[in-house]
């Protein structure tokens, strides 16, 4: 992406849309010629307190609708938008070692089981989940996010864990236990415009390129729903 | 006053008490002698400014340079003192050479200059093969003479020599001798040297000062230390022997031996400190009948071949050193335990008044 | 008479360049102190999970600088010391630690001593034993991550030593063991100290590899930079509130720890 | 005649305990191997992504590390040598970022220095200068977790030295500073880059202070401990991969140094 | 056989060769003189096993201990070799007691006896007051009889002292020969007593070896040493004047100088060692009309007053030192610079053969 541009726009994306913004990024560029995205991707927190200290980014992709809240009533951000969906399932690693069937399996405390942290929206997802299905699982860590727990499970270090569906579809490594419907979780991403944007006129054009159809395909393409 | 003026006080964390007091003219040699543990390389320590005075001052040329009462105190790097120190302190980390140019170059001198003065000590003290050498890499005597030399490359106002022969060998001692003799002529400063070695304090030194367990015990020439020793350390340097009495019309009363001795020199009544040269007292086999009025038998402790004399070692009564050639100890048939008669004449035996009070000489 | 102390000045490059970088490590800290919740200090520093994890903290702390100081030292000494075949390599890899990242070693002793590990499946096999999700794996994440400072630290002072001493020890009979233990170690200790508090400081603030080995449950394996982790998603001021606690933890240590035997007494 | 070399046997504990210390480094390295593709690797490794992240990770950390050693060893000198109120605090305070999670120092410096800190705040109304998301605030945090090591690695090592050779070469008319330059540092050189040597790593695999501090902009703010953080969110292959490159590089710049000026060329 | 046997051959980094053998019988002393870097530590060194051979061997009481044609090396640890080193190597963060006691300690010695022992071993050498203290807070001197302890206490098979005696003061110096000439008799191995004073070696040692620039240039008895130095260094050491010449039936063609002496010594033709006692030279103002056929006229190049003598070391065309008394000195006014003449009896002028190669006595 060496070439001339006469704007850049940051978009501080959450560490979970790395692939997916990747890929946005450089379909928006070429729709664009004249504007260069350059994605900051860390966790959401550490994207907030960054737009919080006045980093000069335009654009904020969230993986949790809190954060941007937070950020609104701060009055840094413009209202959101929803731009993608996904669900929940529970990752075994490939040839169920574990054996585990359902949801009931997670309270087995034989079994090494994990879950994200309650601070993270997968893991306030996947509470959620449990409590509706009324178990107290046996969980052995709370990983950091949702990469980190696919990553022991397809290692074969955990024996189950509640994940995203985009996360299951990008591995190889596990395989999927579908959970019943009625516990359901509506799970969206929100993205805004930054208040102090450097450029909010390109920024407008890279949300409505993420919401258009080319962008919501690509979406697709990575495991998310749409919105 | 040009030259130093010093009155060192301090009190080291062991215990240890220092106070002496002395001064050097310009151009003249000062001879600090003691036992071990007097307190001689911490009187070095504070004139070169590493241990600051508890009381007293240290006056150089008239430059106050520590003075508690009026909160003077000027660092070692202002002070312009050459120091050997007993233990050298070379930087292992730099060449003879560099170690050498060390105190010019810190003093501003041009890298030439210092080089070329640095070869030049380093040839006159026999070092030029090795100051691409380090430190590590030198032999104690070697070390020394590096030692030496950087100290004397900075020119220093005043020069702190802490047994800066004591590794030589003989013929670079005697060498050297001259070489220091020659430098410290040629030096207009005050020095002050250390040494354990009475030649090298007598061949060396203008005048000669003993520190014994803090204090000075005696100060002198050559001579006054040589002929009138007031210390034992004092009289074991001199190669005499010496003891402490009452002198009463020519009768002595020794203080810590049963026999009494007699004297030439009746002009001085009292304490006295007697000195009888190791020479002066004749043995013999048999009782001896001629004139010496002081005669007893006694028993060789030691028989101690030194080359051209031997050292006989007598026991009680009197314990003293006795020099005589060894033609004469095989004639007597001199060995350990031996009998013999000893005998001194009354005028081979100095009195001096007993003026200065006498230590153990050793801590 | 009390010993007159003279007053040592420092030269003013020194004194500058030190004090920039005095300010490197104060002004954060000044930062850190404005945005401080201090009125509500108290009451989110005193839950459950803070003190659950101070309590794991110091302890897997402690035992991860005392396990690389027992294998720390010798590995050092070794290295400065003995020539073996590859001794070069063994010391680079020794550094290694420092330059992965965190996350990166953790996921390493998974691949080794995890469940699946190399190492870590057949003993799991044979024992049932497991590292990863327990204590003894934060003690061993922590010693991955530490004990590289003190070897680094340790070697480096070995090589200050100049071994005529140990010679002289040798002469006297003394074993190489014996050498090492009474004339070695008291020669470099003040190295060894430092080595120690580098490794113990590095402990207690490690996270990356502490998540990623052996997980993160409050009570067992949640120490407090995890918990700082944990806040940070949530709530900044519970965040810099444990970070406090952590600071505060690590000064008191420093701070009492020096007065007996950082500076031999002889300290301000 | 050759030299003969007299082989030194080591005493068996501190073989056993030296070999276990060693073990802890080589086993994680064996598990990253097993895990690694390596005939992808060469793929996966010469992305545009990776070959910035290099570049920007060599840079930023050797000028770290320069900037840890000009700033880090005058204040180590100041801390073991010069006695002022507050010296005890301030040591305890250098140690900090140890201690202090990564993630928290990157939060405290943009604090102290952000567009909103402390200082950062009237610094950019002045100058328009602006630390965060710039190759210098990647330097600043390298700095911030790194120079602690050197100085308390150099602060031993002062404490090692008897000012026997120091006092000498003040009789000789050597200034404070030329002593401390041409004798306490000469002295201390193997500490010194004992010390360096720690910085450098530490600040290559910096990854918490600089995410948070500077940011993870390809090019600009993106090392690769960051490149591996992205890469661990896609692809944990890559991830491993540049995790190598990593350790690669890290080997490679220890190997070269250590035969310069690491042993003084008596190594194998 | 029993005691020590020895053959070194070492070759240091920077040049310099060793290649001395000697041995030495159980309960016997050598003593090793020789100029500043002729190689004394570097032979203790290898003895002590810290430097290993490049060729020859070390047997110590029938064990070899260092032998590299047969690949066998000795550790120092196993080799039971007491050494006090020149530079002392006190363990500085340990105690005087703590150091005496190391070698017992490693040895097995239980704590109360290694402290008994230590603790004598101090009082002999006049150190009880300080054994609390560490080494740091000590006097040159007191380190050094430290360092001898700490060499006693581990009652070694072979004793290498390296200047065990260079730092002490005179009466301290007196002291410890006689405590070492104790312990030395009490000891049945061997030892070996590196110094530069020879009152040191003439005093303790059964046997003298001179080494000089790595190779042995003589070995004897005292005796030997001082009546036939074989070397110019020797002859310093011996306090006589050496210079090499050929015989020809009683006339002395000298090698450096062109003055010709005779000798009433004509036994021994062709290429000669010749002696001349320092005593045997007599001064005039005038020239001497009496018997002394080796006359001639010469000036004075330095007068240096040694206490009892005054050592008058004399110009061209031989440059003889002459020792006369302060009294003699004073009457023929003797100073720099002043023309005398000097004889020597034909009597006086002893020759050997030249049979060891001359060196210069200095590297
Ligand atoms: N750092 C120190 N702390 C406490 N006491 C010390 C210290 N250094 C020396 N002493 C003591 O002070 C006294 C004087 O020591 P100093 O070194 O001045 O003696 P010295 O006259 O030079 O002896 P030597 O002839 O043996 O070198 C000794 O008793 C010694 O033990
Ligand atoms: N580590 C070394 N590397 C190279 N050469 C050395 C080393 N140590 C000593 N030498 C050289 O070897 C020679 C012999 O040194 P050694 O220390 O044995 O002399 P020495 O006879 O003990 O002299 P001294 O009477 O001065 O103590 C000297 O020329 C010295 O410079
Ligand atoms: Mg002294
Ligand atoms: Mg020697």
């Amino acid at each position: 992406t060496g070439r001339d541009s006469d704007e850049t726009l940051l978009v501080m994306a959450a560490a979970s849309l790395t692939d997916a913004f990747g890929e946005i990024g450089v379909a928006f560029e070429a729709a664009n010629p004249d504007i260069e995205v350059r994605l900051n991707l860390a966790g959401s927190g550490a994207l907030r307190e960054q737009i919080v200290q006045g980093a000069p980014a335009d654009v904020f992709a969230s993986a949790s609708a809190q954060t941007v809240q937070a950020l609104v009533s701060a009055g840094l951000a413009l209202s959101p938008t929803d731009f993608a969906s996904n669900e929940l399932r529970i990752a075994v690693p490939t040839g169920n070692p574990g054996g585990v069937v359902g949801i009931e399996d997670l309270a087995n405390s034989e079994l090494l089981i994990g879950l994200c942290g309650a601070q993270v929206p997968c893991g306030q997802f996947a509470r959620q989940a449990l409590e509706q299905a009324g178990i107290d699982a046996s969980v052995d860590t709370n990983e950091g996010d949702v990469r980190a727990l696919l990553g022991k499970i397809e290692a074969g270090e955990l024996d189950a864990g509640i994940v995203y569906a985009s996360d299951i579809a990008a591995s190889d490594d596990v395989d999927e236990i579908l959970l019943p419907p009625t516990f359901g979780v509506a799970i969206t991403y929100p993205i805004t415009i930054l208040s102090e944007s450097p450029n909010p006129d390109a920024a407008g054009a890279f949300v409505a390129f993420v919401l258009s159809v080319e962008g919501q395909a690509i979406l697709h393409a990575y495991g998310f729903d749409p919105s | 006053m040009n030259g130093l003026d010093a009155h060192l006080v301090v009190q080291l964390a062991g215990g240890f008490y220092l106070d002496v007091a002395f001064s050097i003219a310009p151009g003249e040699t000062l001879a600090l002698l003691g036992p071990n543990g007097a307190g001689k390389s911490t009187a070095v320590d504070v004139l070169a400014g590493l241990t600051p005075l508890d009381d007293g001052h240290v006056v150089l040329n008239n430059r106050v340079l520590d003075a508690p009462a009026d909160d003077v105190f000027v660092v070692a790097e202002q002070r312009r003192i050459g120091v050997v120190f007993q233990d050298y302190l070379l930087f292992d980390h730099l060449s003879v050479l560099e170690n050498v140019m060390f105190g010019p170059l810190a003093l501003g001198e041009r890298k030439p200059q210092a080089r070329a003065m640095a070869n030049e000590l380093l040839e006159r003290l026999d070092m030029q093969g090795l100051s691409s050498r380090t430190p590590p890499q030198l032999s104690g005597g070697q070390a020394q003479r590096v030692a030496l030399a950087r100290a004397l490359a900075t020119q220093p106002d005043l020069l702190l020599l802490d047994e800066a022969l004591a590794a030589l060998d003989v013929t670079t001692r005697g060498t050297l001798r001259r070489v220091l003799a020659q430098h410290l002529s040629d030096f207009s400063g005050p020095r002050l040297l250390i040494t354990h070695d009475p030649t090298d304090a007598f061949l060396l030194a203008d005048r000669i000062a003993i520190v014994e367990d803090g204090s000075l015990s005696q100060v002198g020439s050559a001579e006054d230390i040589r002929r009138r020793p007031a210390t034992p350390y004092v009289a074991a340097l001199a190669g005499t022997n010496l003891l402490v009495g009452t002198n009463r019309a020519g009768f002595l009363t020794l203080d810590h031996h049963g026999h009494d001795l007699q004297t030439a020199d009746t002009s001085i009544d009292g304490p006295v400190l007697i000195t009888v040269h190791p020479t002066a007292i004749a043995l013999h086999r048999k009782q001896p009948s001629g004139s010496p009025r002081n005669t007893w038998q006694t028993r060789v402790v030691s028989v101690e071949p030194l080359g051209d004399t031997t050292r006989i070692t007598l026991g009680d009564p009197l314990p003293l050193g006795v020099d005589i050639t060894p033609g004469a100890t095989a004639a007597l048939n001199l060995h350990e335990g031996a009998a013999v008669w000893a005998s001194v004449k009354a005028t081979e035996i100095t009195v001096t008044p007993a003026a200065v009070n006498v230590k153990s000489g050793r801590n | 008479m009390t010993r007159r102390k003279i007053r040592q000045r420092a030269p003013w490059p020194l004194l500058v360049l030190g004090s920039l970088g005095a300010a490197v490590f104060v002004l954060p800290l000044i930062g850190l102190a404005t945005r401080t919740p201090w009125s509500r200090l108290r009451e989110l520093v005193m839950s459950d999970v803070v003190v659950d994890a101070l309590k794991l903290s110091l302890m897997t702390s402690v035992l991860a600088a005392a396990i690389s100081l027992l294998l720390g030292v010798p590995l050092a000494w070794l290295l400065a010391r003995v020539e073996f075949p590859g001794r070069r390599i063994v010391r680079a890899i020794v550094t290694l630690p420092m330059v992965l990242p965190p996350v990166v070693g953790g996921a390493a002793l998974l691949f080794a001593l995890g469940r699946r590990g190399v190492i870590g499946e057949p003993i799991n096999d044979a024992t049932g034993f497991l590292l990863p999700f327990s204590v003894w794996g934060v003690v061993v994440a922590n010693v991955f991550v530490a004990m590289p400072f003190l070897v680094v630290t340790v070697e480096g002072a070995l090589r200050n030593v100049d071994g005529r001493h140990e010679a002289a020890a040798a002469t006297l009979g003394a074993s190489r063991l014996t050498v090492f233990r009474r004339i070695t170690l008291p020669m470099i200790a003040p190295s060894v100290r430092a080595g120690l508090v580098l490794a113990w400081a590095r402990a207690l603030g490690e996270f990356g590899a502490t998540v990623t080995f052996a997980g993160n449950l409050q009570g067992r394996t949640q120490t407090l930079p995890l918990a700082v982790f944990v806040a940070l998603e949530q709530d900044r001021d519970t965040a810099v509130a444990i970070s406090l606690v952590l600071v505060a933890v690590s000064l008191a240590v420093l701070l009492l720890l020096r007065d007996r035997w950082w500076s031999n007494g002889a300290d301000l």
